[in-house]
C-alpha cells in the first residue's frame, strides 16, 4: 500500500517535470542546441582530417553530452526554486527518495532525447560509419546516460541551492564521472571499430556496476541532501 | 516535561534559530490549543516567518523544541506533515502547469482522488473560469487563491499561514477568513502571520507579538472571534482534541 | 527538553604542541635513517629516495579519506556535529597530502620518464581523487548553514570514497588495455623498512594536523554556541 | 644523470618540508584566531568548564 503511494508520487513528479519541460520548449531546444554546438567546436579543434575525427568521435560525443547535460540538471531544480515550490514539495508526506526517483525519470528522458540528437549529428559530422554491433553501442549509450543522470540529478540538488551553483555542479560532478566517461568513451570507441580486442564487454560491466552502486547510494543519501 | 500527545495543537519550547552569525529567533515559547486561531505580529525581520517555517518542517531549530500535536517537527516530520496546511509567502506553484494540473499534482502527492473534487475546490476559491489556463498568466491574487485551493485539499488540522491576505481583494480576504474560521470551528488550530490586524478582524482568538526573536506580548484579539453556538464549538473542539 | 544541535566544546589547550614537535622529530629521524640505509639504485641513482616521502604521503592520504568516510557515515547516523568537523579536518589534511603526493610524483616522473606528467594509472587516479576532495572543500566553503553543510559534505564525502576503487579500476583498465601495465619494480627489503618508518612518522604528523584543524573548528563552533547562549539570555 | 638526480631529490624533500611546516604554521594561526574569538565571546580560556 505504502509502496503504491510511493509509485504514484514518483509518477506525479516525473509527469510534472516533463509537462513543465515540454511546455517551455525553449529549455530543451537550447540545451540540445548547445550540445550540437559543442560538437561542432570539437570538430574545429580536431581538424578536418577524417581519420582524426573518427578516432575522436566517441570522446567528443560524450563530452558534448556531459556539458549540455549539466545545464539540464540545474534546470530540473530551477523549477522548484522559482516560486518557492520546493517548500510545498517538501511539505507532502512520504519518503524523500520518491522526489529523487521522479526527477531521475524526467531527467533520463530529457538527457536521452538530447543524446539522440547529439549522436545523430555526431555520426554525420564526424563521418562515423555505424558498426554491425550497434545494439551494444546503444546499450553503452543507455548505461552511460544513466550514470550521468544519476549523479547529475543528485549533485544538482545541492549545487542548485547553493551560492555559485554554476561552478559548483561541474566541480562536484565531473571528477565523479571519470569512470563513466572512460568506460563509455572506451566502449563506444571499441565498438565503432568492430571491437577486435573484445574489450567493450569489460567496460559495459563496469558501467553497469557503477550505475547500480551509485543509484543505490544516491537513493539512500538523497534524504540528507534535500531535507536541509 | 513533554505534554501528552495531541493535548496541544502547536507548541514551541525555547525555539531558537540562527542564520550565519545572526540570531533570528532567541528562544520562543508558545502554545496553541486545538480550535485556537492566533495571529502572529511583529516588525519585519522579527522572526515570524522563520518560526512558521520551523513549524512547517522546512527549517530545523538550532535549539529548542517545536511540536505539532505532540510530534517533534525536527524528528517526526512525516507525522507532522500529514497534519499541516502551509501557505508560504510565495505561492509555490508551477507556472507552466494549468490551475487544475497544479491541484492534480498536489492531489497525487497526497494520495487523493484527482477528479471533481479539484474543480469544486477551484470553484470555491473563485477560479472556476480559469481551470485550464496556465498559472504563468495569473495575477498575484489569483495565484494566492490557487494556493488556497491546494490548501483546502489537505483537510489539515493545523494551518500555518504566512501573510495570507497579501494581494487578495476584499472578496478574497472574506474567503480566506471563511476558510480559517471553518478550520478553527472544526477543531483545527491556525497560526497566521500578519503585518496588519485589520483584515483578520473577527477571526482571531489571540495575538502574539514577536520582537527581536522573542515573544514580547500575548493578548486576546481586539475584535473577538465570531463563533458558532457554544455547544457546536465544544463538540468540535472535543473531536479535534481527541 | 531536546536540543536539535548538539553542542561542541572548545578543547582546552593540551599537550598537542608537544605531540607536534615529537612527530616532526620522528619525521626528521626516519628520513635521516632511510637516507643512510638506502644504497643508490643501479638504474635510478639517488632518485629512489623520493619514494620515501612519495609513497608514505599517498598511504597517509588514503588513511585521511578513510577517516572522512567513517566520520561522514557516523555524522549522518548520529547527527553529532563534532563528527562532521572531524571529517572536514581529515578531508583538508587528506587534500594536503594528496597534493604532496601529486607534486612528488611529478618530481619523480621528470627524471624517471623524461616528462612531468604521464597518464599513469596511479598518478591519474590520485589526481581524480584530489579533484573530488577539492569539490568537497569548495562545497563546504559555499554553504553557511552548519546542518546543511554537514549533511551535504557528508554525502559528497561518502560518494567520493565510494568512487575511489571504481576510479582506480577504470583508470587501470584504460591504461593497461592499450599499454604495458605500470607496476612498481621489486625493491630490496631495506627500502621497505625505510618506507614504513617514514609512513609511521607521516601518520604522527597527520594525526597532529587533523587534531589541530579539528580543535580550531570546535573552538570556532563553541564560540558561536557561547554567543547563542548569550543571545538567549540565560534561557536554557 | 647522477648529478641531476640529486637536484630532484632535494626538490622533493624541500617541497615536503615546506608543505609540512607551512601547513603547521597555518593550522597554528587558525587555532590561535579561534581561541582569541572564543575568549572575546566567553571571557575565559577554552575548556574551562561551562560547556553549554
Amino acid at each position: 500500500m505504502a509502496f503504491r503511494d510511493d509509485v504514484r508520487r514518483i509518477r506525479a513528479i516525473a509527469w510534472k517535470d516533463l509537462t513543465t519541460e515540454r511546455r517551455s520548449k525553449a529549455g530543451f531546444n537550447s540545451v540540445a542546441a548547445l550540445g550540437v554546438t559543442i560538437l561542432v567546436l570539437f570538430g574545429f579543434a580536431l581538424g578536418p582530417d577524417a581519420q582524426a575525427l573518427r578516432d575522436a568521435a566517441a570522446g567528443a560525443l560524450w563530452l558534448s553530452a556531459l556539458f549540455a547535460g549539466v545545464l539540464a540538471f540545474n534546470r530540473s531544480y530551477q523549477v522548484e526554486l522559482e516560486s518557492g515550490a520546493l517548500d510545498q514539495l517538501l511539505q507532502y508526506p512520504g519518503p524523500r527518495w520518491v522526489i529523487y526517483v521522479g526527477k531521475l525519470i524526467a531527467n533520463s528522458l530529457f538527457v536521452g532525447l538530447m543524446l539522440i540528437i547529439v549522436i545523430a549529428v555526431g555520426i554525420a559530422l564526424f563521418q562515423v560509419s555505424i558498426p554491425a554491433a550497434w545494439p551494444s553501442l546503444l546499450g553503452v549509450f543507455a548505461l552511460g546516460a544513466v550514470g550521468l543522470v544519476v549523479l547529475g540529478t543528485f549533485y544538482a540538488a545541492m549545487a542548485s541551492r547553493s551560492r555559485a551553483r554554476e561552478v559548483l555542479l561541474p566541480l562536484l560532478l565531473f571528477p565523479m564521472l571519470v569512470p563513466v566517461l572512460l568506460a563509455a568513451i572506451s566502449a563506444s570507441k571499441a565498438l565503432l571499430v568492430g571491437d577486435m580486442m573484445h574489450e567493450a564487454g569489460a567496460w559495459i560491466k563496469l558501467l553497469g556496476a557503477y550505475d547500480l552502486i551509485f543509484f543505490v547510494a544516491t537513493l539512500w543519501a538523497f534524504e540528507y541532501v534535500i531535507e536541509v | 516535561m513533554v505534554t501528552s500527545k495531541s493535548e496541544l495543537a502547536i507548541e514551541a519550547q525555547g525555539v531558537a534559530r540562527r542564520f550565519g552569525a545572526r540570531w533570528v529567533l532567541r528562544g520562543v515559547s508558545l502554545q496553541l490549543e486545538p480550535g485556537e486561531i492566533v495571529g502572529l505580529l511583529g516588525a519585519n525581520g522579527s522572526g515570524k516567518t522563520t518560526l512558521l517555517r520551523i513549524f512547517g518542517t522546512l527549517l530545523k531549530p538550532t535549539a529548542g523544541t517545536a511540536l505539532i500535536y505532540g510530534h517533534d517537527v525536527a524528528r517526526e516530520t512525516d507525522a507532522v506533515r500529514s497534519e499541516l496546511g502551509f501557505l508560504a509567502h510565495t505561492p509555490g506553484l508551477y507556472d507552466d502547469l494549468t490551475a487544475r494540473e497544479n491541484l492534480k499534482f498536489g492531489a497525487m502527492m497526497l494520495g487523493l482522488p484527482a477528479g471533481n473534487n479539484l474543480d469544486a475546490a477551484l470553484e470555491r476559491v473563485g477560479l472556476g473560469h480559469v481551470i485550464n489556463e496556465r498559472v504563468r498568466g495569473f495575477s498575484a491574487g489569483m495565484q494566492r487563491r490557487l494556493a488556497l485551493a491546494r490548501l483546502l485539499l489537505r483537510h489539515a488540522r493545523v494551518l500555518l499561514l504566512d501573510e495570507p491576505y497579501s494581494n487578495l481583494d476584499t472578496a478574497g480576504i472574506a474567503l480566506m477568513n471563511e476558510i480559517i474560521t471553518e478550520a478553527g470551528n472544526a477543531g483545527g488550530a491556525a497560526l497566521v502571520v500578519l503585518h496588519e490586524l485589520a483584515p483578520a478582524a473577527g477571526v482571531l482568538d489571540r495575538t502574539i507579538t514577536i520582537e527581536n526573536g522573542r515573544v514580547a506580548d500575548s493578548r486576546p484579539a481586539p475584535v473577538p472571534r465570531l463563533r458558532p453556538r457554544t455547544a457546536e464549538r465544544a463538540a468540535a473542539g472535543a473531536g479535534g482534541g481527541r | 527538553m531536546t536540543t536539535a544541535a548538539p553542542t561542541v566544546e572548545a578543547p582546552r589547550p593540551a599537550r598537542w604542541p608537544v605531540f607536534g614537535a615529537v612527530s616532526l622529530a620522528a619525521l626528521v629521524a626516519t628520513q635521516v635513517f632511510s637516507f643512510l640505509t638506502s644504497p643508490p639504485d643501479q638504474n635510478m641513482g639517488q632518485l629512489e629516495k623520493i619514494l620515501y616521502v612519495h609513497v608514505p604521503a599517498a598511504w597517509v592520504m588514503f588513511v585521511c579519506f578513510a577517516i572522512v568516510l567513517v566520520y561522514s557515515l557516523r555524522f549522518l547516523w548520529k547527527g553529532r556535529e563534532d563528527d562532521d568537523l572531524l571529517a572536514a579536518a581529515a578531508a583538508e589534511v587528506g587534500a594536503i597530502f594528496n597534493g604532496l603526493t601529486l607534486v612528488l610524483g611529478m618530481i619523480w616522473g621528470k627524471p624517471a620518464w623524461g616528462v612531468w606528467w604521464v597518464w599513469d594509472a596511479r598518478l591519474t587516479s590520485t589526481l581524480v581523487l584530489f579533484l573530488v576532495f577539492v569539490g568537497y572543500l569548495a562545497l563546504r566553503a559555499f554553504v553557511e548553514d552548519p546542518q546543511r553543510r554537514g549533511q551535504w559534505s557528508a554525502a559528497v564525502g561518502i560518494l567520493g570514497a565510494l568512487n575511489v576503487p571504481i576510479v582506480w579500476m577504470s583508470v587501470t583498465w584504460w591504461r593497461t588495455l592499450h599499454q604495458m601495465p605500470s607496476s612498481m619494480r621489486s625493491m630490496a627489503k631495506i627500502y621497505w623498512v625505510g618506507m614504513f618508518a617514514n609512513f609511521g612518522a607521516f601518520l604522527l604528523v597527520m594525526a597532529y594536523f587533523i587534531r589541530r584543524r579539528y580543535d580550531a573548528a570546535c573552538t570556532v563552533r563553541a564560540a558561536e554556541h557561547a554567543s547563542q547562549a548569550a543571545a538567549l539570555g540565560g534561557l536554557d | 644523470m647522477e648529478a641531476s638526480n640529486w637536484a630532484y631529490v632535494t626538490a622533493a624533500y624541500a617541497v615536503t618540508w615546506v608543505l609540512v611546516l607551512g601547513y603547521m604554521a597555518y593550522a597554528r594561526r587558525a587555532l590561535q584566531r579561534a581561541r582569541a574569538e572564543y575568549r572575546r565571546v566567553t571571557g575565559h580560556e577554552p575548556g574551562e568548564g561551562d560547556a553549554v
